[in-house]
């Protein structure tokens, strides 16, 4: 497989683009693997990317039902950060921010992770509070950041409207330099091609139907595409994770979710940095192409339809109005949701299950695309070894029987 | 002094003025008297104080709303009304139901202040209301006698047609009032 | 006039009305009835912008909303709009339009340097570069970013006021063509309320340009007839310009009505847009179908447009497209365009059709107008650089899958093309349908309903006027019969046209070898070509959502209503798999882009954007100087700044006027809540963690409520007022939340409790007289109270009177004094504060805030739930043991409490701090080490939660939550600030002020 | 946008509710006999199906009753509606 590069490209330039080999290849599944990896969104690949990277597994495979990077993957506002109020949550997405800034040139594929800094806005004096005691965490857990002043918002955002009468006036922010976005689809393609390099095979429309177990210990998977056997298996499906422990004979404690989000059309560069206000749920980013990546709240039911309710939109779309009076005459183009796991505590499920091989990684809920670099390193150690990395060991399922829970949702205000 | 004198409606804040253009007309009714009532449908003690205190049974078909005499009592739940009485009338009423319901299982609860009374009236009342209010309130599936909770923009509220078919009488709660009047303004621009 | 290229006659244009407009600075005219577009071909302007990645010069396609090239920033400054569509931009005078994304000009644009180096930027390049050195990415970006977007965003704030509106029907009528009319005459004559909604400014799509008959009269007449029926009917709306942009589930349609953009600015009525949000029992789509073009090299350069659009701008606009034109068809439809070309004026040079032969009856009045038809020939390559000057065209293979013999050059300045028809299946696939390729008529059509939903006309895959009229009025028929309506609308008539079988035609055979020669676009605002698609198949995006993804097909502004169709066919050849098989992207609102504005309505600003909760003394607060916090969607007095003084001065002085005198808070928003039935006390034990069975009658409790996670959810004073009769109090943020709880346990969990829950948050205004003045003050206002230590002890309750209206005082204290909520019907708020206001001016009352609230609160030790607590502390944390009861079996949340994490002894614990310099407050929010030095990751131990300087102790006081706090007392811990600052301060016990609560106790 | 049958009022938009998960969730009676892990199942654990759901949803806007829904979380279609205390319809799966 040819490296990527400016000289690659001329060179397949002069010979009209004829000789491109595919990113990764699609074979037929074999029928036996040393591990598989259900899902194939960016965490799965990763995984599978780091399993063979990091810990020598190559003769492995990733089952996607539909087409890789379909899921949340390809369905997220793209925003990267790392300042999670919390140890735990602070420390793993921290080793995911550090795994982005090199993560194009790891790869060998331009994932267009753009450190453009993000703001998470506070409105009310509450919001102010729990933004110095995020920032104040953060700084001491080695993670850049600072809270900023309405005026230095301004100055940073000229657009952004600071008024301190509008309803819900901006009090401040916190600001995270090294937080940015990144092109959603790269990151499944980019980790797709870097594991396919290493043997791994990407088996796409072939939907996981049962998990086989023995004697307490999985043994392989029933798909659309027939029986694979393997005596590990990560399942990294986001949304679908109850679907697949109800086939492993568990329960979660999980809820999927639609969550929507909207582009506009696109016009030329306007915002140059990421904007996240929890408070009158709406974020913002501007896209490479030129539109605007808008996020929404969450629906409050359950669902797997990948589409939510309209209110939702409305509200979103009036709370960006709001912070952004010029974009009412901006006009949105598209519509979509995706359909997100969350846990009660807003963190992550990463590590064993009462099944001997079978391990899971879920509950990303809203904010898991930061965390795909991260989220594959800790996982392709978990399957590697069978035991959590340090990492993930807080993560672990077991905290909602302890009650150790790392709530996110208090202090930090996590939303992608 | 009076005590009505000492009274302030919710609305203290809100300029009224002549409608505009095609505009409805929209007036406060202020300082009825509100009570809260709960009580189980199917409880002869307290069917017969209802009967005993107002004369007429409280409705319970969903969404209906009923004159009894000065007073009128909507359908809320299938364990809960409000009623409405003239201005001052409520201590009176709330007396004479605790009474009534002495040993049966009830609450009258006075909320008098806690509500006011909106009519939007003209042509334009179901327009200005459909502005941003789900229910169909078209007069074949929304008639007199008929009342809903519901919402209007992002506050709840109780809607019935007027018995002479001229708009609408809308309840409101007393923190959102001037919220929901500044928005009723804004929205009538339109009719303007 | 300056319109050379209009016709002498025809067209629904209004002659006598010229308007002015510009165009790149440049002044024209055009006529009332034009849109942007017509206007600009009326004056021979075909190039009209410049495509977004190699900047190819662009004309006009398309006469819809389909169109992907003529984009334009329109009018500048407030009321500029980005990308608006030129073929929808209805003109007005002194209309100012220019072209997006061409610099300096559209005729010279530098980056159309892009398109020489377009081989080197295949679908997908900058994944392959851009990667070195790193450290550059931001500044390739920086690049990358100027050169895409398409127009520019206003700079100023829109002057514009957008709408809402519900609306509910029977029939729901989606586009207003002849089938949509039709439907809606028949639906309405039956009696069904109507509504049918037209993107156009007038009713009557595709017919409007067509020179058919029905009812034995001119279409256009049959239109006028059916619009002006509708009207009469009280129960239809009609709503042109008006786009039904979503479907979504349970018939739930969403409408933008564009109120103001087509009228002079000078002209515009306040609103600009209405959105409707429409509940329909049934829906009967009747969008139409629209034309596909065909993919060959150079395909799109400024001239080359879909034939049924020449047929509009010739027979609706009355404007000739071009001055000699060649038709390109692979079907019959454009034999149609040739004649209304030929009739407009135009010299039409040929009909070229891919197929072997052509004797439909349209083909041969074609042939017997004198055009010529060259059948089995195909278009396989175009010159002229900013307007078509010629055609090649070459013969077709018999089997259709290569090109032979001599190239054949036709020169001419329009090449009217058609590829077959699409039957707009947008709405229907965004209402769950997924659409069906018919494989005969080369077409996806709409798939079978998942909701009350019927397709007619076009948008059915019906191509022929009395088809659409038949399947229009049926489908009307039905919709209305469905609402339980009598229907029976006959049909309008019209000739029926016979027709031969399209050629499905997707990547033209062409002499160059696929991928070398010039391209050939499917997806002409992202310059998505056909080699692009090959391309991504190549490197393994099968998928038609990679592809979509990979090569940016059908993300543009129009979505892919012109070229996805044919991307589709082309991606199916590249598979060598069926079309069917291949599928289609998914179908999406918005069916076009809608404005920001229109779905944030009039829900914007201060007043309106949320609910803006007051109290009865609102006004009062305002009229005295307070400056307000919001709290939840309340609005309560944060501080009472006098002349000149700052934050930290006024509340200084409040506190001292409280602990020293008296002071009076407004307390209205606290929740409130009533509970009766003799099941009351048995439900608080299982709400709060104390005990409630035994409170006597007229005494109040504390109480905390927990998540059955045992975590602290909300907490406050319950009274019991009677044996089975309770007043309950609430955060300020908590209300709803807690009424909604406690609803939910007793209606789902245990219905057969009698208790009754009502909300009367709303019905009390409370003034907190605070202070040890406040029984002098409260006793001064209230009567038929004894207020005297013996008669009213901590925590009672009594109602006496203010005037003659019923009060109930409450001895409360959430600041350690002597203290008095007095409660009112809020009618009376403002009269009972102002009443309380002249009996403390005695004493210097003092109105205070939340600010100084929570400083005597802080004072005290007691704690905020949501500020000293983030949904991760305990009554135990908290160091409120004593209200959790030992005796009770179950409370909620109790089980919860001797969890391995719960029982843990270096849980964090609140305690108090004492900073080393009393005059250093420590920022809230600041995180505690041991060691300030130790290296990153520091290890923290806590954080503070609440901070305040205290004007009463005189020094700063603080509360925080610290691992294993409360055995560590008089340890020292340092706050670790941003810039290396730290503050040294030592645990202490919470309570700063009164330790022994004599002052309350009074 | 859903249209709900709140089994009290009728069909109601769906602004005018909350759902409020899973339904049919029993608190147990004597939680403090109950494991860790017991615990952890009643107040965590959802069976989150995709396909027939049992929810509970509230009035809020409307009569302010809690009631249950059979909801299908892939198509969203409701299929029944019933009072609390009421027996769920036999439909769905489970
Ligand atoms: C609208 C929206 C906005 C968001 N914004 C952000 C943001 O700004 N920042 C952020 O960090 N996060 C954000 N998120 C969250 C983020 O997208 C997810 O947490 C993350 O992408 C999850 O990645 P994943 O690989 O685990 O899941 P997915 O990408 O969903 O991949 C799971 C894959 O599993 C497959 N699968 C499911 N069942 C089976 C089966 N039985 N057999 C085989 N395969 C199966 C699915 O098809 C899917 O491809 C957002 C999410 C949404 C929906
Ligand atoms: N000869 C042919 O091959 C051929 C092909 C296609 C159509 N036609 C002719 O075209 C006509 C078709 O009539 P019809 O009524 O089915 O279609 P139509 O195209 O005439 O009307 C559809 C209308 O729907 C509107 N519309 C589309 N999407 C909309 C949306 N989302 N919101 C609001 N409005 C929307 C369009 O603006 C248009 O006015 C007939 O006269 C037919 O003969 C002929
Ligand atoms: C970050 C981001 C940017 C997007 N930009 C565009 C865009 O410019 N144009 C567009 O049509 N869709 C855009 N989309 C939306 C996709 O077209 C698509 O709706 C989304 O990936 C969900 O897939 P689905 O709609 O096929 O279900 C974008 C999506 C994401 C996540
Ligand atoms: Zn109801």
């Amino acid at each position: 497989m040819s490296k990527y590069s400016i000289f690659s490209l001329v060179r397949n330039a002069i010979s009209y683009h004829e000789n491109w080999a595919a990113a990764w290849r699609s074979p037929e599944p074999k029928q036996e693997y040393d591990a598989l990896i259900i899902g194939g969104g960016g965490h799965g690949l990763a995984t599978a990317y780091y399993l063979a990277k990091e810990h020598g597994m190559t003769n492995i495979a990733v089952l996607e039902k539909g087409w890789i990077g379909g899921g949340n993957t390809g369905r997220n506002t793209t925003i990267v950060r790392s300042n999670y109020l919390w140890d735990e949550s602070a420390h793993l997405y921290e080793k995911s921010m550090q795994l982005w800034e090199g993560l194009s040139q790891d790869l060998n594929y331009n994932v267009m992770f753009s450190q453009r800094g993000v703001y998470n806005l506070g409105h009310n004096l509450q919001d102010m509070r729990d933004i110095q005691r995020r920032v104040n965490a953060n700084r001491l857990n080695g993670i850049d950041g600072h809270v900023v002043s309405p005026e230095e918002i301004k100055r940073a955002i000229p657009e952004i409207n600071i008024d301190q009468g509008c309803r819900y006036p901006i009090l401040g922010a916190s600001f995270q330099p090294r937080g940015g976005v990144a092109r959603h689809d790269a990151v499944a393609w980019g980790f797709a091609r870097g594991a396919d390099r290493y043997g791994v095979d990407i088996i796409q429309n072939c939907e996981v139907t049962a998990i086989r177990q023995e004697n307490g210990a999985v043994t392989g998977v029933e798909t659309t595409r027939g029986r694979i056997n393997a005596k590990k298996i990560g399942v990294v499906v986001a949304g679908h994770c109850s679907v697949l422990a109800e086939m492993a004979g568990f329960r979660m404690p999980i809820e999927s979710h639609p969550l929507q989000a909207l582009v506009s059309e696109p016009i030329k560069p306007i915002i140059n940095t990421v904007i996240m206000s929890n408070a009158v749920h709406g974020y913002i980013s501007q896209s490479d192409k030129g539109d605007l990546v808008i996020g929404a709240g969450i629906d409050g039911y359950n669902g797997y339809g990948q589409r939510g309710s309209f209110p939702t939109i409305e509200h979103t779309v009036a709370a960006i109005c709001e912070m952004f009076p010029i974009f009412k005459r901006v006009r949105m183009n598209r519509q979509w949701g995706g359909i997100v796991d969350t846990a009660p505590d807003a963190c992550p499920i990463i590590g064993n299950t009462p099944v001997e091989g079978l391990y899971f990684n879920c509950g990303w809920g809203t904010g898991g695309f930061k965390a795909t670099p991260g989220s594959g390193w800790v996982f392709a150690h978990n399957v590697a070894t069978g035991e959590p990395h340090e990492l993930n060991r807080p993560f672990s399922l077991d905290r909602f029987v302890t009650g150790f829970l790392i709530d996110e949702h208090g202090a930090a205000g996590v939303a992608h | 002094m009076s005590d009505l004198f000492q009274q302030e409606s919710p609305l203290v804040q809100i300029e009224f003025s002549e409608p505009k253009g095609a505009a409805p007309r929209i007036e406060e009714k202020p300082f009825n008297g509100y009570l809260n009532l709960r009580g189980r449908s199917d409880h002869t003690g307290f069917i017969a104080g209802v009967l005993k205190v107002l004369g007429v049974e409280a409705p319970t078909e969903a969404n209906t709303v009923i004159d009894a005499g000065d007073n009128r009592i909507y359908w809320f739940g299938p364990d809960e009304w409000l009623i409405v009485t003239k201005p001052g009338q409520q201590t009176r009423v709330r007396n004479d139901l605790l009474a009534a319901f002495a040993g049966v299982f009830s609450s009258v609860v006075d909320n008098s202040s806690g509500l006011t009374t909106i009519h939007v009236t003209g042509d334009n009342a179901a327009a200005l209301i459909a502005t941003d209010c789900p229910l169909d309130l078209h007069p074949r599936e929304f008639k007199p006698g008929q009342c809903a909770q519901t919402r209007l923009a992002k506050a709840g509220m109780t809607i019935s047609p007027l018995a002479d078919g001229s708009g609408f009488e809308l309840i409101i709660r007393r923190s959102f009032a001037d919220y929901l009047l500044l928005w009723l303004q804004d929205a009538a621009i339109a009719f303007e | 006039m300056s319109q050379r290229f209009r016709t002498a006659q025809g067209g629904r244009v209004d002659r006598e009305r010229e308007i002015q407009f510009t165009f790149n600075g440049k002044s024209y005219t055009g006529l009332a009835g034009d849109t942007l577009c017509s206007a600009l071909l009326a004056n021979g302007v075909h190039m009209i912008g410049r495509s977004w990645k190699y900047h190819r010069p662009r004309g006009v396609m398309s006469a819809g909303s389909e169109e992907p090239n003529a984009i334009f920033q329109v009018e500048k400054g407030n009321r500029t709009i980005p990308n608006a569509r030129g073929t929808q931009v209805e003109l007005y005078d002194q209309l100012d339009a220019s072209s997006v994304n061409c610099w300096p000009s559209l005729d010279l644009d530098l980056l159309s340097i892009n398109s020489k180096f377009s081989r080197l930027m295949p679908a997908g390049f900058y994944y392959k570069t851009f990667m070195w050195p790193q450290s550059m990415w931001m500044k390739y970006e920086h690049f990358i970013r100027k050169a895409s977007g398409l127009g520019e965003s206003p700079r100023e704030l829109d002057p514009d006021r957008y709408e809402h509106t519900h609306a509910h029907c029977d029939v729901l009528v989606g586009g207003g063509g002849v089938a949509g009319l039709s439907a809606a005459l028949a639906a309405g004559r039956a009696g069904a309320r109507v509504i049918i909604a037209d993107e156009q400014s007038e009713f009557g799509g595709l017919t409007l340009a067509s020179k058919a008959r029905i009812d034995d009269g001119e279409a256009s007449q049959w239109i006028e007839n059916a619009v002006a029926e509708l009207q009469q009917m009280p129960e239809v709306t009609l709503l042109p310009r008006s786009t039904v942009f979503g479907y979504h589930d349970y018939n739930f349609l969403t409408i933008n009505q564009r109120l103001s953009d087509h009228l002079p600015l000078a002209e515009r009525p306040a609103s600009r847009e209405k959105l409707w949000q429409v509940r329909a029992q049934q829906v009967v789509l009747a969008t139409g179908a629209a034309e596909r073009p065909l993919i060959f090299a150079n395909n799109d350069r400024p001239g080359i447009m879909l034939a049924s659009a020449a047929s509009i701008y010739s027979n609706r606009y009355a404007v000739q497209p071009g001055s000699r034109a060649v038709v390109f068809t692979n079907n019959d439809s454009a034999y149609q365009s040739a004649l209304d070309l030929k009739a407009a004026g135009v010299e039409v040079e040929a009909v070229v059709d891919a197929r072997a032969g052509s004797d439909s009856e349209l083909a041969n009045t074609v042939r017997s107008a004198g055009i010529q038809v060259i059948n089995g020939s195909v278009v396989i390559d175009t010159a002229g650089r900013k307007r078509l000057s010629s055609v090649q065209v070459m013969r077709l293979s018999a089997e259709g899958s290569s090109v032979s013999g001599e190239t054949r050059a036709l020169s001419c300045d329009l090449l009217a093309v058609s590829g077959g028809w699409s039957p707009v299946v947008h709405l229907n696939a965004q209402s769950g349908a997924k659409p069906v390729w018919d494989e005969a008529n080369a077409m996806f059509r709409p798939g079978e309903p998942t909701q009350a939903q019927f397709s007619a006309g076009g948008a059915n895959g019906t191509l022929d006027l009395a088809g659409c009229l038949q399947e229009g009025a049926a489908a009307g028929n039905q919709a209305a019969i469905a609402c339980g309506f009598e229907a029976s609308t006959q049909p309008a008539r019209a000739e029926p046209i016979d027709s031969q079988a399209i050629l499905p035609l997707w990547l033209l055979p062409s002499p160059y070898t696929p991928g070398r020669g010039p391209k050939a676009f499917v997806d002409m605002q992202n310059d998505v070509g056909a080699a692009d698609i090959a391309l991504a198949v190549r490197e393994g995006f099968k998928s038609v959502e990679h592809v979509k993804r990979y090569t940016a097909m059908g993300f543009g502004t129009d979505q892919g209503k012109l070229g996805n169709i044919n991307g589709m066919g082309i991606l199916a050849a590249s598979m060598g798999q069926s079309i069917a098989a291949t599928g289609t992207t998914t179908y999406r609102p918005n069916y076009t882009p809608v404005s920001f504005g229109a779905f944030a309505g009039q829900n914007l600003g201060d007043r309106l954007f949320d609910p803006v909760r007051k109290t009865a003394m609102h006004a009062w607060h305002e009229e005295n100087g307070a400056l307000f916090e919001d709290v939840g969607q309340w609005k309560r007095p944060w501080y009472y700044p006098k002349d000149g003084e700052d934050l930290q001065q006024a509340i200084d002085r409040e506190c001292l006027a409280v602990r020293d005198s008296v002071g009076i808070l407004d307390a209205s928003t606290l929740g409130k809540i009533e509970i009766r039935g003799k099941d009351s006390a048995r439900f608080l034990e299982m709400i709060y963690t104390n005990n409630w069975m035994k409170l006597e009658v007229g005494k109040g409790r504390y109480g905390f409520m927990l998540g059955e996670d045992g975590m602290v959810m909300d907490d406050g004073v319950t009274i019991r007022l009677a044996e089975d009769h309770f007043f309950m109090h609430t955060t300020t943020g908590g209300a709803a939340g807690v009424l909604a709880w406690m609803e939910r346990w007793l209606q789902t969990e245990w219905p057969e409790m009698e208790v009754f829950l009502t909300s009367v948050t709303d019905h009390w205004a409370t003034a907190a007289v605070v202070g040890p003045k406040s029984r002098a003050v409260v006793s001064a206002v209230c009567d038929g109270i004894d207020f005297s230590a013996q008669a009213f002890p901590f925590m009672a309750s009594k109602t006496g009177t203010i005037g003659d209206v019923e009060c109930r005082v409450n001895r409360i204290s959430f600041s350690g004094e002597l203290a008095y909520e007095v409660n009112i019907p809020a009618n009376h708020g403002r009269f009972m504060w102002e009443k309380l206001m002249q009996a403390g001016a005695a004493f210097n009352i003092t109105p205070y805030g939340t600010e100084t609230m929570h400083v005597l609160r802080a004072e005290k030790g007691y704690v905020i739930v949501g500020q000293d607590t983030d949904g991760s502390v305990t009554v135990d944390d908290l160091g409120l043991n004593w209200a959790l009861s030992k005796t009770k079996d179950d409370f909620i949340g109790k089980r919860s409490l001797s969890r391995p994490d719960t029982v843990r002894k270096d849980r964090k614990q609140l305690v108090g701090l004492l900073t080393e310099d009393p005059q250093t407050v420590i920022p809230e929010g600041a995180q505690l080490v041991d060691d300030p030095k130790a290296p990153t990751p520091v290890p923290m131990i806590g954080h503070v939660s609440s901070s305040y300087y205290s004007a009463c102790c005189g020094h700063s006081i603080a509360m925080a939550l610290v691992k294993g706090g409360r055995d560590r007392m008089g340890d020292t811990v340092y706050a670790s600030l941003a810039g290396g600052r730290v503050i040294e301060a030592t645990i202490t016990e919470s309570v700063f002020y009164d330790k022994e609560g004599a002052k309350a106790d009074v | 946008m859903f249209l709900i049958e709140c089994p009290w009022c009728g069909l109601r938009d769906e602004t005018e509710f909350s759902c409020a998960g899973e339904a049919h969730i029993a608190r147990p009676l004597e939680t403090e006999k109950l494991s860790d892990e017991e615990w952890a199942d009643y107040l965590f654990m959802r069976s989150n199906p995709k396909g027939a759901h049992r929810e509970q949803w509230l009035h809020a806007a409307g009569c302010r009753r809690y009631f249950n829904a059979l909801r299908d979380t892939v198509t969203y279609k409701i299929s029944a509606t019933y009072k609390i205390g009421e027996t769920p319809p036999s439909e769905g799966k489970k």
